[in-house]
């Protein structure tokens, strides 16, 4: 029997190698990506959400029917509504970069493989591999060769979605009639000529439903792309679905789905409009007649937007760069910050992702601070890889605390109680989702204790709610909880005691930013240095916002209301102009 | 001058040309090579010459091969073999870009199957060959529409060609090919679904063109009458081959085989041999200065019944017959008494079967007079040498 | 008996037909229409007859609506006001289903520009109809051959139709309307692409299925011989509207207006008026039975120089001419041995302008005889009855 | 302001309502999805891979070009030789299942909406939906629905990958020349006549080209189904790719590109044969002549197959199905099972799961037997959870053990000797993936013995890999380590003493069977029941695995060297017939 061919270790041999000596190539290719989604980021971001919708629905009231842009004001205000306007405008800034990039490799190719057999049958196997290739497959060297962020996103998205438009452009140029393409020889026309102005107009439905699906399976791409760091509506879905929230993931869904709508709809209008010139004016007739001035307004409007989002930008370039990892605490604090460092006239720019790319971000200069470094437990593993490329300006929150909580109202004060009175609990500790590490501590726990309890696995939110009902009902319970958590301050609670220290000891929580950051930005490293404050505070913001608030909203309620605290944190710091 | 000279030129459709050939040379019909190798014979070793500014028209049994003809002279489609000389030079051997600029300046074609561009509107379509070659958008925009206007169609610029009629989109690919105004016009079955009227327009347009521009039309056209009317040279094509070559004259007259005379079996040839073909030289006298006597003198010496008169510089005046001369003797009158002056008077290239209506409108009392274009005396025609004429060519009714 | 009867058929193309039909009452033109309103008109208001077993001919401009009416006929298009009644029942009202069936069985068609179908071979777009009705794939087959073999197309039958020249396109697209075997034949321009001899038997085949098998043909030509020559009766168009419906005589020798005149103006009439219009009756003797004498009786009488020799069943057996009577009384010879039997004898369709070669091949010396189809005498014609005619219907000539 | 649409809600409580109220429906839907991914997996396995392998170059051969065959062949010898033909097999079942489902509703779908302006208005932002809203939206909701498995797998591949058939089905029904279709109806060809004879044979070659996007899309979600628990080879990419082993990754995407390539060499082949036909036999000469053959041989030997595979089935009727969980240790002891029962007579089934929902199948009963109980730590959770839904068996191997390992040549013995040598091990301790329990004890360890080393984090084969570098040059290294493990019996190796026990106590692996196993099939499980080894046995069977065997192979090895231990398991069994 022939051995099996060691494939794997070829593609791991070639990664390295590629990684090793083709480094300056990935820097320009990430040169050329991350400055476009950023532009496109900008110019949509340049005004507020209602003035920019506005904006996008004249223009779409210039391309298309009226009831296109009926359609898609209600969507946009839909996702406006919902809350995922700034998100939704990351993704539409990736979609848009993807598809244009697909569009402009993919295009030339299927026009190519159009009009040449051989090139066709090359083509064909590589489009094949590149949509069915799971993305995750190369997604991982998309990260060693471009780290994490929306280039490789973009990258898996163009992969993924250039397919379609080299397949339907090639098919669209092979089905001209050959007695037109005929007609144009003898016209003299050249190879270009015959392109633009027989091929291409005569096969135009054809590719832009090539083009079309390059758009859908890019933002289909939206959620696998999150999962590099990618910003944008895909991370809430992924975000979401790890938390089980099928109503909030069909939400951002639904704003990436609209998008959708709205993308299709366009390419679908560009494409009739060119079908039937002239004799449509019966259904347009609101903007029809001014349509000529659609373009220039347009090229104004953009150079405009552009202008003034560079010139705040101008503000803006030295924005502080806030990273936090994706928990509610950290959200609090990196909120409450945040908003005081824009009080003191710092521009602040808020990145969420998973907790290891948050201290590499740091550690490579890709993020300036964060508030979110849990010491010496959580965070060891990464803390200790990235050390010495970090700068731990100390604890911004003390003791935070793990352990099995219970309403006051409850007559026991410790763990070792808890095996005698656990019949009092339905044998019960609620708990939250099976893969954290309080779970783990407190199976450590149940079995040190030996309490012969089951632990309840669930989430975070399903273990409030639980706690709610019992507390309402004043029944006893008793949960996994931890400090900071606002239900501290919504319920009278209690930790138990735990004279085994199976939880462990009590965590800090640091400030780390990155090297070279006190020199650049002085001030604001002052005032990020000078943040401090107690697990009482996190939690007042925390409540406010899992009572509906949105983390701003809550940080700047907590700043007004701590007016002496904020003073300690800006402190001897100049204000910024 | 030969504008083009057509050496070899041979076209097999399919997938093993070589086959074909070989089997052709053995003497196999095209059928069979059909059948036999799935090849189909396109055009077999054509030769011939096409003159600067003739109307060269090529007829020929559906299948034939004219337009693989007409589409290998400006290599729309490849040869098999054989080599096509456009003013002295290979097209063949050219390269790409020099075939364009040929196609762009010297040939324009109008296709069997029109082949107009769905996405454009009736005008941008006949801009198009302007528009390759990178004239202005004012100044094609109005050669098109000129062009347009030759065709009458001016109002219907701005629609799409679905939306008009088979004639008219025959007509917007005439104009297309006209608007770029070259050399060599090749038009395949241009008029085929045009109207008379419009045909006619056309056809004279096309003459026109040819003599006022010096122009080269290959033509493509089904109706006999179309193509003696207007060719110079009409080419007969069967299973691709050659069959004759010539003047209509030529090919009525004189086909070269069987196949030739059917196909023109039908063809009246009174319409098409000429008053000059059958006139005898005129016997004439000058009025003014010869009198009756000299005419009768010249009657007894020729033994002709009538004589014509011209002024000095041989313009027809009339004729004066042998009684009008005996009554003119007898009642010594002048010669213009005489004269009878409503005699048939018709130019050389008047057909036979006109010059026949006109003859017998008038009962066949005096011959035929013959003109040249400036009315000058050519010659005349008696009765007689028409009915023998007739006789000769009159074709084959059922 | 009326096939179809067709009522104030109105078609217009465009966005607002209404508001294009009030500009039409308002007497605006067709070209106007179009620059105000973007319609196009189509037909307006035509009314008209088929007679069931006819070969009715449609002609006129290109644009002019022939096309719109065809296809109005079996409802490819729905007209915009007006009812056709086929057998009495309108197609208008008729479900989906029931012009289904109509289509399949009593109306063929052929197309313009072909629409041949791509992806099928030339045998499978015969069989297309046949296949549509369910016929079983053998008998199909057979039809559908014996059809390409009438338009001698047979050996291409496994070819596409894109490997075919444009005439034997429209022949397969005739053979695929015929292999239906409907009984009215929508024929737009059916002819356009052939050439002469493949045209000429095609007449002859349609000419032969309406006799033999009572088919009715709706057939649109630009060819007025064409039209003259197979068509019972011909509607002329112009921009939709009707000129004139009448048979080929009657539309050449009455125009209704300029426009048909115009039309028909280059028309030989010689080629269409027959010998039966213009004959005389025939003084005749009967062989065996008349002397002479009887004959010269009767020439007197009726100051004619000739007289008919007929037998008891009125098969003319010559002539016999004054001068030949005399010269039989005095010498004492039979009527056989005066009698000419090479003079022109014809039939009474004999369109005049054969007639006038026959008779100017033979030296206009005896009147030509008009027999009909047993070769009974049916009448005689003149030298001078036929040099009339010329000088009445010879037409313009240029 | 407007509030905020409460849609999350609404649709949690759509969800709900749903699964409350439609379950039937869900029920004939899988009962219609399930058997056919069994009946294409079943005829695809029925022979040996490379018996099947020829079966389907033959027929490969007679479908298309020669070439395309020997690429082909070429392709599905690489799958063998990988070792992912058992995976592929199921992959390619999913996606001719979803494509087979999506052609089925997809086309005619396509043809309605080709045909009528309202339907394609009101099918486009539905499919926009389709193909936008992330997958992992509806995945969880399919689940609810149709529990893990194939069949949501299948769903959700289906609504990803149906768009482009309706969508190009409708667009080449438009491009159908309007003249032909006229022609059509002038000879009386009903709507349906029309459609087949005339627009459907015009617009092939766009339909095909839609349907072919449909099986790239369908491929494309493999491994998003695998997430869900849909077996084959997307589930290996997700393994691999986890465990960051790009390798294999590529290796096993590579399967799947492969198995896109072929069928998109097949549907191209497809559209080419019917558009020239007659004239191609110059570049077929093999097999063309007899092509007239394959259609009737290949449904004889379709249904040759199907009947062998289903007359198999018959004896397989009750078929075992053991599952366990992804882990080197519990492959080793499942073949083995496996391959005894077999042996005895028994057709056994083997499926690969998370360890979730290995307990969860064993409770409902979608799978008879496991031997990978972990207790009472490591499945804790689960067992406790589910407990009584299950039968535990008992004990099949004890004194699991995870600790801190050192080789032999290594002079320190305990873990507290550690923090004073520490320099000789570069500070460091080679461990595995970060989320792993093991490395979250060793973290736990590091802190309570003071250490101060570094906990490395990377992946078993790393640290093997590691530890053998190290072995060879004898130098001192200390590793994560766990028995059992095949390590133990490569390299020699010792546990450190953990005096403080802060790696636990050592865990028992218990074998559990379904409810009513016993009774469906006492002989199995008798014999189930008997399986037990020691460590040293599967560490035996993981480094005949861990050197390049099957595990079949590594498994039948162990029970030709072990027929004492193999008569012990089966005594007293009858052998089934
Ligand atoms: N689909 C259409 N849309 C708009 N206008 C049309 C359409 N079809 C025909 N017309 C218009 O209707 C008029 C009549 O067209 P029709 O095809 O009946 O002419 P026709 O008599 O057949 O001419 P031809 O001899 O050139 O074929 C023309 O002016 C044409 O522009
Ligand atoms: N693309 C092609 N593929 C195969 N055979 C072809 C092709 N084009 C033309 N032919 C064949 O070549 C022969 C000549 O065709 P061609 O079009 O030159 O005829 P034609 O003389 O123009 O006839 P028509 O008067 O009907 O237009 C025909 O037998 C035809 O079948
Ligand atoms: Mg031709
Ligand atoms: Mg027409």
């Amino acid at each position: 029997m022939i051995p099996k061919i060691p494939l794997a270790e070829w593609i791991e041999w070639l990664v390295n190698w590629l990684q090793d000596h083709f480094d300056p190539v990935f820097q320009i290719i990430k040169n050329m990506i991350e400055p476009t989604v950023t532009f496109f980021t900008r110019i949509l971001t340049v005004l507020p959400p209602l003035a920019m919708i506005s904006i996008l629905i004249f223009f779409i009231l210039w391309l298309t029917q009226i009831w296109t842009a009926v359609l898609s004001l209600a969507g946009l205000l839909l996702i406006w509504n919902l809350g995922y306007w700034d998100e939704s405008i990351q993704t539409l800034s990736l979609v848009l970069t993807s598809t244009l990039i697909a569009i402009i490799i993919g295009i030339p190719l299927g026009l190519w493989s159009g009009r040449n057999d051989r090139v066709q049958a090359f083509l064909k196997p590589i489009l094949d591999f590149m949509q069915t290739m799971p993305a995750f497959v190369y997604l991982i060297p998309a990260v060693f060769f471009f780290s994490l962020g929306t280039v490789p996103g973009v990258i898996a998205s163009v992969i993924f979605a250039m397919p379609p438009t080299i397949r339907f452009t090639s098919l669209g140029l092979r089905q001209v009639p050959i007695d037109l393409k005929e007609a144009a020889e003898a016209f003299g026309a050249t190879t270009r000529q015959k392109l633009t102005k027989v091929e291409i107009p005569l096969a135009r439905q054809t590719i832009l439903a090539g083009v079309n699906q390059t758009i859908m399976l890019s933002l289909s791409m939206v959620v696998t792309a999150s999962m590099i760091g990618a910003e944008g509506i895909g991370a809430v879905v992924l975000e979401s679905i790890t938390r089980l929230k099928v109503g909030i993931g069909f939400e951002s869904g639904l704003a990436i789905v609209i998008i959708a709508i709205i993308l299709d709809r366009l390419t679908q209008n560009l494409n009739q409009n060119r079908m039937e010139t002239g004799s449509r004016h019966r259904q347009i007739p609101l903007l029809a007649k001014t349509r000529k001035w659609a373009a220039p307004v347009a090229v104004l409007t953009v150079l405009a937007l552009t202008i003034t989002s560079y010139a705040q930008s101008g503000v803006k370039r030295n924005e502080i760069k806030l990273i936090y990892v994706n928990w509610v605490s950290e959200e609090a604090s990196t909120y409450t910050l945040k908003n005081i460092l824009e009080k003191e006239g710092f521009p602040v720019k808020l990145i969420r992702v998973d907790a290891g790319p948050m201290y590499d971000a740091i550690a490579t200069g890709n993020a300036d601070a964060m508030l979110a470094a849990w010491l010496p437990t959580t965070g060891a593993q990464y803390y200790d890889r990235y050390k010495k490329d970090l700068v731990n300006l100390g604890v911004n929150l003390e003791k935070t605390r793990i352990g099995l909580v219970v309403p006051k109202y409850v007559n026991i004060n410790s763990i070792e109680e808890l095996a005698s009175h656990k019949d009092q609990f339905d044998q019960k500790i609620i708990g939250i989702d099976p893969g954290s590490g309080t779970m783990l501590l407190a199976k450590e726990t149940i079995k040190q204790y030996n309490l012969g309890m089951k632990l309840l696995e669930g989430s975070d939110a399903a273990m409030v709610a639980e706690l709610d009902r019992a507390y309402k009902k004043k029944k006893p319970i008793v949960i996994t909880g931890w400090t900071p958590h606002w239900m501290f301050l919504k319920y009278d609670l209690k930790y138990l005691d735990d004279p085994k220290k199976t939880f462990g000891e009590p965590e800090n929580i640091y400030t780390i930013v990155r090297k070279g950051f006190k020199e650049d930005q002085p001030e604001a490293c002052k005032m990020i240095d000078q943040f401090f404050w107690t697990t009482r505070d996190m939690e007042e913001v925390m409540l406010d916002v899992a009572n509906g608030m949105t983390p701003d909203q809550a940080a700047k309620k907590w700043i007004e209301k701590h007016p002496n605290q904020v003073a300690e944190i800006t402190a001897g710091v100049q204000k910024n102009k | 001058m030969d504008k083009l000279e057509i050496r070899n030129l041979t076209k097999v459709f399919g997938r093993s040309p070589k086959r074909a050939l070989k089997l052709l040379d053995e003497g196999k019909e095209k059928e069979e090579i059909l059948q036999e190798t799935g090849c189909t014979i396109g055009v077999n070793r054509a030769t011939f010459e096409i003159y600067n500014g003739e109307i060269f028209v090529i007829m020929g049994l559906s299948g034939s091969g004219k337009s693989t003809v007409i589409r290998l002279l400006n290599r729309l489609i490849e040869p098999t073999d054989g080599s096509i000389l456009l003013d002295g030079r290979d097209i063949m051997k050219m390269s790409a870009e020099e075939v364009r600029e040929v196609r762009r300046k010297k040939m324009g074609m109008v296709f069997q199957k029109f082949a107009l561009f769905p996405h454009r509107t009736v005008l941008e379509n006949v801009e198009f060959g302007l528009e390759i070659q990178g004239v202005m958008k004012a100044e094609r925009q109005e050669k098109a529409m000129n062009s347009l206007e030759l065709v009458s169609l001016h109002s219907y610029a701005d629609q799409k060609p679905d939306q008009l009629s088979g004639g008219m989109q025959q007509r917007v690919g005439l104009a297309r090919a006209l608007a770029n105004d070259p050399d060599i016009l090749l038009m395949d079955e241009a008029f085929s679904a045009l109207d008379p009227l419009i045909r006619k327009e056309m056809q004279d347009e096309l003459v026109d063109l040819q003599q006022r521009m010096k122009k080269t039309f290959i033509f493509i056209t089904h109706d006999l009458d179309e193509a003696i009317h207007i060719g110079d040279r009409i080419m007969l094509m069967r299973d691709g081959t050659i069959q004759q070559i010539g003047t209509p004259e030529e090919i009525l007259t004189h086909p070269a085989n069987d196949y030739v005379k059917r196909f023109v079996k039908n063809v009246d040839l009174t319409h098409v041999i000429t008053a000059e073909s059958i006139m005898k030289p005129a016997e004439s006298i000058i009025m003014g200065k010869d009198g009756p006597r000299v005419a009768l003198k010249k009657m007894k010496e020729n033994a002709i019944p009538t004589v014509v008169v011209t002024d000095r510089n041989r313009i027809v005046k009339g004729i004066v017959t042998a009684e009008g001369l005996k009554q003119a003797l007898e009642q010594n009158l002048l010669l213009e008494d005489i004269l009878v002056a409503d005699c048939v008077t018709v130019s050389k290239d008047t057909p036979l079967s006109d010059l026949l209506v006109l003859m017998a409108e008038s009962e066949f009392l005096y011959p035929s007079i013959v003109t040249n274009e400036t009315g000058k005396l050519k010659g005349v025609i008696g009765r007689g040498a028409l009915f023998s004429a007739f006789a000769g060519y009159g074709g084959e009714k059922e």
